[in-house]
């Protein structure tokens, strides 16, 4: 079929609502990838015109923009969504109305364990490397940690970290106990009580993937009250907020996946730099991992559609044959490389580190990284993960690189 | 004193009252005697600017009335006892009394005064000072009320059926007392507000008769 | 002399420390006009209150044919047969005149027909006769709230009346409406009751209105009954002259 | 008779719009599951109560749904009036202690149950999905799997006739005794109680049609999104049922759908261009209150000689 | 069983501190002006915001940093000021003697506007301005390091209840507002300026949800969505305690706190329904709240 004059993409993001915390900054990378992009000529000299939609609406909203957006002709290619909550929403629509929709930020395993959507991509990987990670680096730096206590945003995501993260501990290191199990709700502005409990219960390791907003303010009224000094906290969303809290040293931190923009491999890659530069320049912040995912996401399209062209042969591919691009691709992505395996899931590294403070930073970055390569985590397709975790070998930990390794 | 001229109101858009002219002397007692629905109760809410006059003008010693709001008329000295009592249930019968005085900022010892001469007047609300204001039954509301609009008039009063409700003694007994007041403040102007005139014929005036919200010819007094 | 159809037996009830009812003992028969004066605050309404379930008397017991009442809801009274108005009306003010007749008829309908139509012409025509009675069928339409004191007394009423109840309890029909109608509406009251054998207690404050039309006449004071007897008889009473009445 | 006429003529306008724009019938079927629901909440505003807690029913409606697909009941029809029946239940049996209270205390206690509702909903993770909520199985029409544009049609017909037969059933109801005496429970309990009128009986009756009504369209919700959530049941729905059903103007059947196709076109219009799209509403919501009252008829002016002087 | 007992004790009146505060205003106006309020919580974000901005600012601009404390209370005057009045006069004042749907339609109306307001000023990302909290230092209570601040917030809660309650039963102003309360137009024809009255009462409110946010900014973040968690909750504590009852507003604060740090420490997943199972158990019990005392209407 014709070139069209551009190439129409409906992004979704949460640019309302406490979740715009990492919204915005999915948003703003969107933004400059179509701006860069678009500056070298945009994909196959086909520019690129971005409709955003906010996820703040709720999901019906979300919905029927999905369908207003799909039946019309001049987009190509979905983007989202930002919450697994909408992701599972979006997932029968994608199908019945068969547009290529890549998941951009949203990693609940549950995407594809119950069904197939062969027209749903999500390049970022799931909750269980993810957090399977955390337990295996915490367990590597803190061999004797016995006493446990988590603390997670009180709706799906939290849940299943708590659950991944108690499976790799029951599988690693079964006599840890779990002391405290806090789910505050997603949103609250004070923990107070919820310290008090914590600093009660003495745990060695406070494991948390609270993020944005709620993560700021935990840490803010964690820090006066002493409970970083008590334990070793675990916080597996810290990368994004590097830059808007002073999260202590010796914390442990990361990205979900390798996306963490100053990484060994992802400062030599000059691009990458750029992007960063870019973004600083533009929104007066380094990108965060949200930024990177989105970013990433770009990259995964653009390779899509530049393997169907050659496949077409310079023509125009239809919205079936970006689709049957993107399965299977292999594809270089800012920060490391993302595999699609036969699922449609992605699967990347994982980058953790802990907070060190360094020149040129006015803010923790991380420090005695390791980077945990993405198949050795990912259970097998239809695997479920909970089991599959458990029946790893009690060795699996020795088998990986240890921290420090990734310079 | 008090003078209305070609004043109408509607209610919810019905027209109730019409073009009513008159004129209140001071120091005399009249009467507005008119059927159920005729319209007195409308034409002293109209007046105590509690219902927004449509047009026309209320004048009281040459002040316009219906240019202020409505809480201006107690500072002007202008007292109102509404037909269905109105008292404040939680406020005892004594605070009842003092609160306009509270509104108007009076002085302790002017407020004071005032309320002695409240209960010089109607001794019986001495007696029940205590109890609160939803704890008096429909005649006994009414003496309060009449009470507190002593508390606030130096010009005027007005009263909306003070004899509805009230037991034969008691009506007489308010009727006394109206005399007495009478008396006491010889150049208060009084504004009653009536369906059964006969009580009233010994100490009125002058009658206004209101039929279907417009005034009709007036009548001297029996 | 018929059997008594209420009976109320040493009631007991204060407010504040104010007796509004101390051993109050009352019978009313069957077919009489029954009518009861006292100064203001002597506890008329709270009796009525008391027999209508509104208030619970600390002591005594209230009796319907005999049996006990005292601590039945003003629902289940009102279905026993007693209906009553209020000294201060008590109307659907966002209703049609005509509508809280209708509504009052309603309460005799079973559940089906209480979810059919209330407005159609055997309803219609059977509150209009009322109002008609009670000359307000010309306001039939207008909303309740828009009724002048007077008439919102008359409508009162009609509604306690559209109950048939056999007995109706009348807290001062008379105050509010002006002295000039006053007679027309007992007049109009008396027959509708007379012809609907309903026995009627009334509170009233014109002495007129009870010379003319009580049968029997109940003087209170203070919480309790002073005397009783034929009107003719009982303001003959010096106390009743000096605490109800007045010395004119 | 008038409100009557409206209602229908909207009808066939939307009926109109719909057929000629088939990604409206999206939208236009949402607006109408709401409508119902809001139809619901209407009932109670005649009686003076406010629910803050009414999207509790369009939830239930929407969740029984996903319940019944997921448990092999596919067809339409017999979703939708499982669905409403099994809200209905609920509705008496949280309408038999509800219907002791009133005004703030009312909306309070709707919106505590709706609330304790949504938790549960949010955490019994093993049963309603959590957070992430449950997909609703594409429904069949007798045994007939119909394709995705087929299927948004007869959706959108079906809710058409829906709203019909609702609309007549419930203003037969408003002119029923039981209706009127509703509308007195607002002016005058105690007179009704005087009139041997049972108020709890009443306010039952209207609660639990309310109640129907919402899980009618909350069971329509659940298949034309086809994703249940436990936010169905949050305060903010239930402010947002509150919400259309006065912009309407409660005075009649028509008013709620009118006002939910109103603020769901607002709402997606407002999406487009901005995400201030809660200003948006907010804002046409007062504009309506303030410079076109004709829409809350019968909320203004209803005290007697209201005191704002 | 102590060493649980005084933590579980502080947490729940440093958290009723705060609940009360906003609270109590809702329940203010709501007696006075017979309006619910559903954008009070609104107030109460906005006066978080404005706090922590003025704190940032005062920090940011190298005054000393005492005077942060000041800026908490000046913050909410200021959103007061601004709002209480414009506000009033402008919505509120239109609905009154309005049926009660039409006025939670407008202050739900308000709401909306308010919170996207919010966003669009002050941006998604929390704000947080601690200054005071850390001024003050902390102490160690039965082994858990607590806030000054905490404590002191109590103090203050403690001095509003009582200063409230003096206002309404011994000033002029108090009795004024308690006969508005009871019947407005008689209070006109009184010569009470009815008018003035509503917009003091709703300023004053204004001021309390105001301070209440302005007070929680050193202990919590300040980002969307603050406000309507804020007025679910003061709703509850109203209603609990008994509308217009400001003592009842305080007990209530204190039961709801209590329920949610007993769910925190005991029953995590009970934490976000306390409010709402404690208000169910109460109004099973006393349909008008804890406080409300019935007058039987006479007929
Ligand atoms: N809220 C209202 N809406 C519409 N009309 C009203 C309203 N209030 C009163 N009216 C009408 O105004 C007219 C006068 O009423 P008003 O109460 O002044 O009569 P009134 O002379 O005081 O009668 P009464 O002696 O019974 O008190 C009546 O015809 C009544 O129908
Ligand atoms: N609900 C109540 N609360 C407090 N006190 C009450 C209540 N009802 C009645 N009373 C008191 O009981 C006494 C009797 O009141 P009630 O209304 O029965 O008098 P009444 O005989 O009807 O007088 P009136 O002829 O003026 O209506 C009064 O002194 C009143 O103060
Ligand atoms: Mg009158
Ligand atoms: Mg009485």
């Amino acid at each position: 079929q014709e070139k069209p004059a551009s190439l129409g993409i409906g992004v979704f993001s949460f640019t309302s609502g406490a979740t715009a915390a990492y919204g915005m900054p999915g948003r703003n990378a969107a933004e400059l990838m179509i701006e860069q992009i678009n500056a070298a000529g945009g994909i196959g000299g086909v520019p690129l015109k971005a409709t955003y939609v906010d996820e703040g609406q709720g999901t019906e909203g979300v919905i029927a923009d999905f369908r207003k957006l799909a039946g019309d002709a001049e987009n190509q290619v979905m983007i989202a969504a930002l919450s697994s909550g909408n992701c599972m929403a979006l997932a029968p629509l994608v199908d019945q109305l068969k547009i290529p929709t890549v998941g951009w930020n949203c990693d609940t395993h549950q995407l594809f364990a119950s069904e197939a959507h062969p027209y749903y991509f999500r390049p970022n990987g799931n909750t269980v490397p993810e957090f399977m990670a955390y337990a295996l680096y915490m367990l590597s730096v803190k061999p004797d940690a016995k006493r446990i206590a988590i603390i997670n945003p009180d709706y799906a995501f939290g849940h299943d970290a708590a659950n991944i993260f108690k499976a790799a501990l029951k599988a690693f290191k079964p006599d840890a106990e779990i002391v405290a199990e806090l789910f505050p709700k997603l949103g609250a502005a004070t923990f107070q009580t919820e310290i008090s409990r914590l600093t009660a219960a003495r745990p060695d390791v406070i494991f948390s993937n609270l993020w944005g907003g709620d993560l700021e303010n935990f840490v803010r009224q964690a820090a006066p009250r002493g409970l970083f000094s008590m334990s070793q906290a675990v916080l597996a969303l810290g990368e994004s907020s590097l830059q808007n809290v002073q999260i202590p040293e010796g914390v442990i931190v990361g990205v979900l996946g390798d996306g963490w923009w100053n990484s060994p491999d992802a400062a030599a890659n000059e691009e990458t730099q750029k992007f960063a530069a870019a973004y600083k320049e533009k929104f007066g912040s380094y990108p965060v991992f949200p930024s990177m995912k989105m970013a990433n996401s770009f990259l995964f399209i653009k390779k899509a559609y530049e393997t169907a062209l050659e496949k077409n042969g310079g023509k125009w591919p239809s919205r079936d044959e970006v689709a049957e691009a993107m399965k299977g691709s292999v594809v270089e992505t800012f920060t490391g490389t993302t595999t699609v395996r036969e699922d449609n899931d992605g699967v990347v590294d994982q980058i953790i580190g802990t907070t060190v403070k360094v020149e040129g930073f006015d803010f923790p970055v991380l420090g005695n990284m390791v980077r945990y390569s993405g198949e050795a985590l990912m259970p097998p397709v239809g695997e479920d993960p909970i089991e599959w975790i458990g029946k790893l070998p009690a060795d699996f930990p020795a088998s990986l690189p240890q921290p420090g390794s990734y310079k | 004193m008090l003078s209305l001229s070609s004043v109408s109101a509607s209610i919810a858009g019905i027209p109730i009252l019409r073009d009513i002219s008159f004129e209140l002397k001071p120091g005399l007692t009249t009467v507005l005697i008119g059927r159920n629905g005729a319209g007195k109760t409308t034409l002293l809410r109209t007046i105590m600017g509690l219902l927004p006059a449509t047009s026309g003008s209320i004048k009281v010693d040459g002040t316009e009335l219906t240019t202020l709001p409505a809480y201006a008329r107690a500072g002007l000295g202008i007292g109102y006892a509404p037909e269905d009592r109105r008292l404040i249930p939680e406020f005892t019968i004594e605070d009842n009394l003092l609160l306009p005085a509270l509104a108007l900022k009076l002085s302790r010892a002017e407020s004071e005064e005032r309320l002695a001469r409240v209960y010089r007047l109607l001794p019986e609300l001495e007696g029940m000072r205590k109890r609160p204001g939803g704890g008096v039954s429909g005649g006994q509301g009414k003496m309060v009320a009449l009470g507190r609009a002593l508390m606030v008039t130096r010009s005027a009063l007005l009263l909306d059926e003070p004899f509805q409700g009230l037991a034969p003694a008691l009506a007489l007994e308010y009727a006394r007392t109206l005399g007495r007041l009478r008396e006491q403040l010889p150049e208060l102007t009084l504004f009653i507000t009536e369906s059964s005139p006969q009580l009233l014929a010994d100490i009125s005036d002058e009658m206004i008769r209101i039929e279907r919200g417009s005034i009709e010819t007036d009548a001297e007094a029996a | 002399m018929s059997k008594p159809l209420l009976k109320a037996e040493n009631l007991e009830i204060s407010f504040h420390g104010v007796k509004a009812a101390d051993g109050v003992n009352l019978e009313i028969n069957e077919g009489e006009f029954l009518a009861i004066i006292g100064p203001n605050g002597a506890g008329k309404t709270t009796l009525l209150n008391l027999c209508t379930g509104y208030l619970k008397p600390s002591a005594g017991h209230v009796y319907l044919d005999g049996k006990q009442i005292t601590h039945l809801s003003p629902r289940q009274i009102a279905k026993r047969g007693i209906a009553r108005a209020f000294q201060i009306p008590q109307l659907f003010t966002d209703h049609r005149v005509i509508d809280n007749v209708m509504l009052s008829n309603a309460a005799r309908l079973n559940l089906w027909q209480m979810l059919s139509p209330l407005d159609r012409p055997r309803y219609r025509d059977e509150a209009m006769e009322l109002l008609r009675m009670f000359n307000l069928a010309d306001h039939a339409n207008d909303l309740a709230s828009t009724l002048p004191e007077g008439r919102r007394k008359l409508l009162d009423i009609a509604v306690a009346l559209a109950l048939k109840p056999r007995l109706v309890l009348l807290d001062e029909p008379t105050s509010g409406v002006s002295a000039i109608e006053r007679f027309g509406l007992m007049e109009t009251l008396m027959t509708a009751l007379r012809q609907a054998k309903v026995t009627a207690l009334f509170v009233e404050h014109d002495m007129d209105v009870v010379r003319r039309y009580a049968e029997r006449v109940l003087v209170w004071n203070r919480g309790h009954v002073l005397t009783q007897g034929r009107p003719e008889e009982v303001f003959q009473d010096q106390r009743v002259i000096e605490t109800v009445v007045g010395a004119v | 008779m008038r409100m009557f006429l409206l209602g229908l003529a909207a009808l066939v306008i939307v009926a109109i719009a719909g057929i000629s724009a088939p990604w409206l019938q999206f939208l236009l079927s949402l607006a109408i599951a709401k409508g119902l629901a809001a139809l619901g909440v209407a009932i109670l505003l005649r009686a003076g109560l406010i629910s803050i807690g009414h999207a509790m029913f369009f939830a239930i409606g929407a969740y029984a749904t996903a319940f019944l697909t997921r448990n092999g009941i596919t067809d339409f029809v017999s979703l939708l009036i499982l669905s409403t029946l099994i809200a209905t239940a609920a509705g008496v049996v949280v309408g038999a202690f509800m219907v002791r209270y009133r005004a703030i205390f009312f909306a309070m206690l709707n919106l505590a149950v709706s609330m304790v509702l949504f938790s549960l909903l949010s955490k019994l993770y093993n049963i309603t999905g959590g957070t992430d909520g449950m997909r609703v199985a594409r429904a069949t029409f007798f045994g007939i799997a119909p394709g995705e544009q087929t299927f948004e049609l007869i959706v959108f017909l079906t809710s058409l006739v829906v709203v019909m037969l609702v609309g007549f059933a419930v203003s037969a109801y408003f002119r029923s005794p039981l209706g009127e005496a509703l509308k007195a429970v607002h002016t005058n309990e105690i007179r009704l109680e005087y009139i041997s009128i049972p108020v709890w009986g009443v306010l039952l009756v209207g609660y639990t049609i309310s109640a129907a009504l919402a899980g009618l369209g909350g069971s329509f919700a659940a298949m034309i999104i086809g994703h249940v959530l436990p936010e169905m049941a949050f305060w903010t729905e239930s402010g947002h049922l509150i919400l259309v059903a006065v912009l309407g103007g409660i005075g009649g059947v028509a008013g709620p759908f009118i006002g939910a196709i109103f603020l769901e076109l607002v709402h997606t219009f407002a999406a487009s261009f901005t995400d201030a799209w809660s200003m948006i509403v907010g804002a046409a919501l007062l504009f309506v209150i303030f410079f076109l009252p004709s829409g809350l008829y019968g909320l203004i002016n209803k005290k007697r000689g209201g005191s704002a002087v | 069983m102590l060493q649980v007992l005084i933590p579980l004790t502080v947490d729940a009146l440093a958290n009723a501190a705060i609940i009360f505060f906003v609270a109590v205003g809702l329940t203010l106006v709501f007696s006075v002006l017979r309006v619910l309020n559903v954008a009070h919580g609104s107030f109460y974000s906005i006066g978080a915001y404005a706090a922590a901005s003025l704190g940032l600012w005062v920090v940011s601009a190298g005054l000393p940093e005492w005077l942060t404390f000041p800026a908490l209370v000046l913050s909410a005057a200021f959103v007061a000021a601004i709002f209480g009045p414009f506000v009033e006069h402008l919505l509120i004042r239109w609905t009154y003697g309005k049926s009660e749907a039409l006025q939670i339609l407008v202050t739900f109306g308000l709401f909306l506007i308010l919170e996207d307001l919010q966003r669009i000023v002050f941006g998604v990302n929390s704000l947080y301005e601690d200054t005071p909290m850390r001024l003050l230092g902390s102490t160690m209570i039965g082994g858990i390091v607590y806030l000054n601040y905490q404590l002191l917030l109590i103090a203050l809660a403690i001095l509003t209840l009582v200063g409230l309650k003096l206002m309404i039963s011994h000033t002029r102003m108090g009795k004024l507002i308690a006969a508005v309360v009871a019947d407005r137009e008689i209070s006109q024809a009184l010569g009470i300026n009815t008018n003035r009255i509503f917009m003091l009462a709703f300023t004053l409110g204004v001021f309390l949800a105001a301070l209440g946010g302005a007070l929680a900014t050193p202990t919590t973040g300040v980002s969307p969505g603050l406000g309507a968690d804020t007025m679910v909750l003061a709703f509850a504590v109203a209603a609990i305690g008994g509308l217009g009852r400001i003592e009842g507003a305080a007990v209530a604060a204190i039961i709801v706190a209590l329920a949610r740090v007993l769910a925190i420490y005991y029953a995590p997943e009970l934490d976000a329904v306390a409010p709402y199972l404690v208000m169910l158990v109460v109004l099973l019990v006393r349909p008008y709240g804890l406080f409300h005392t019935d007058t039987t209407r006479r007929i």
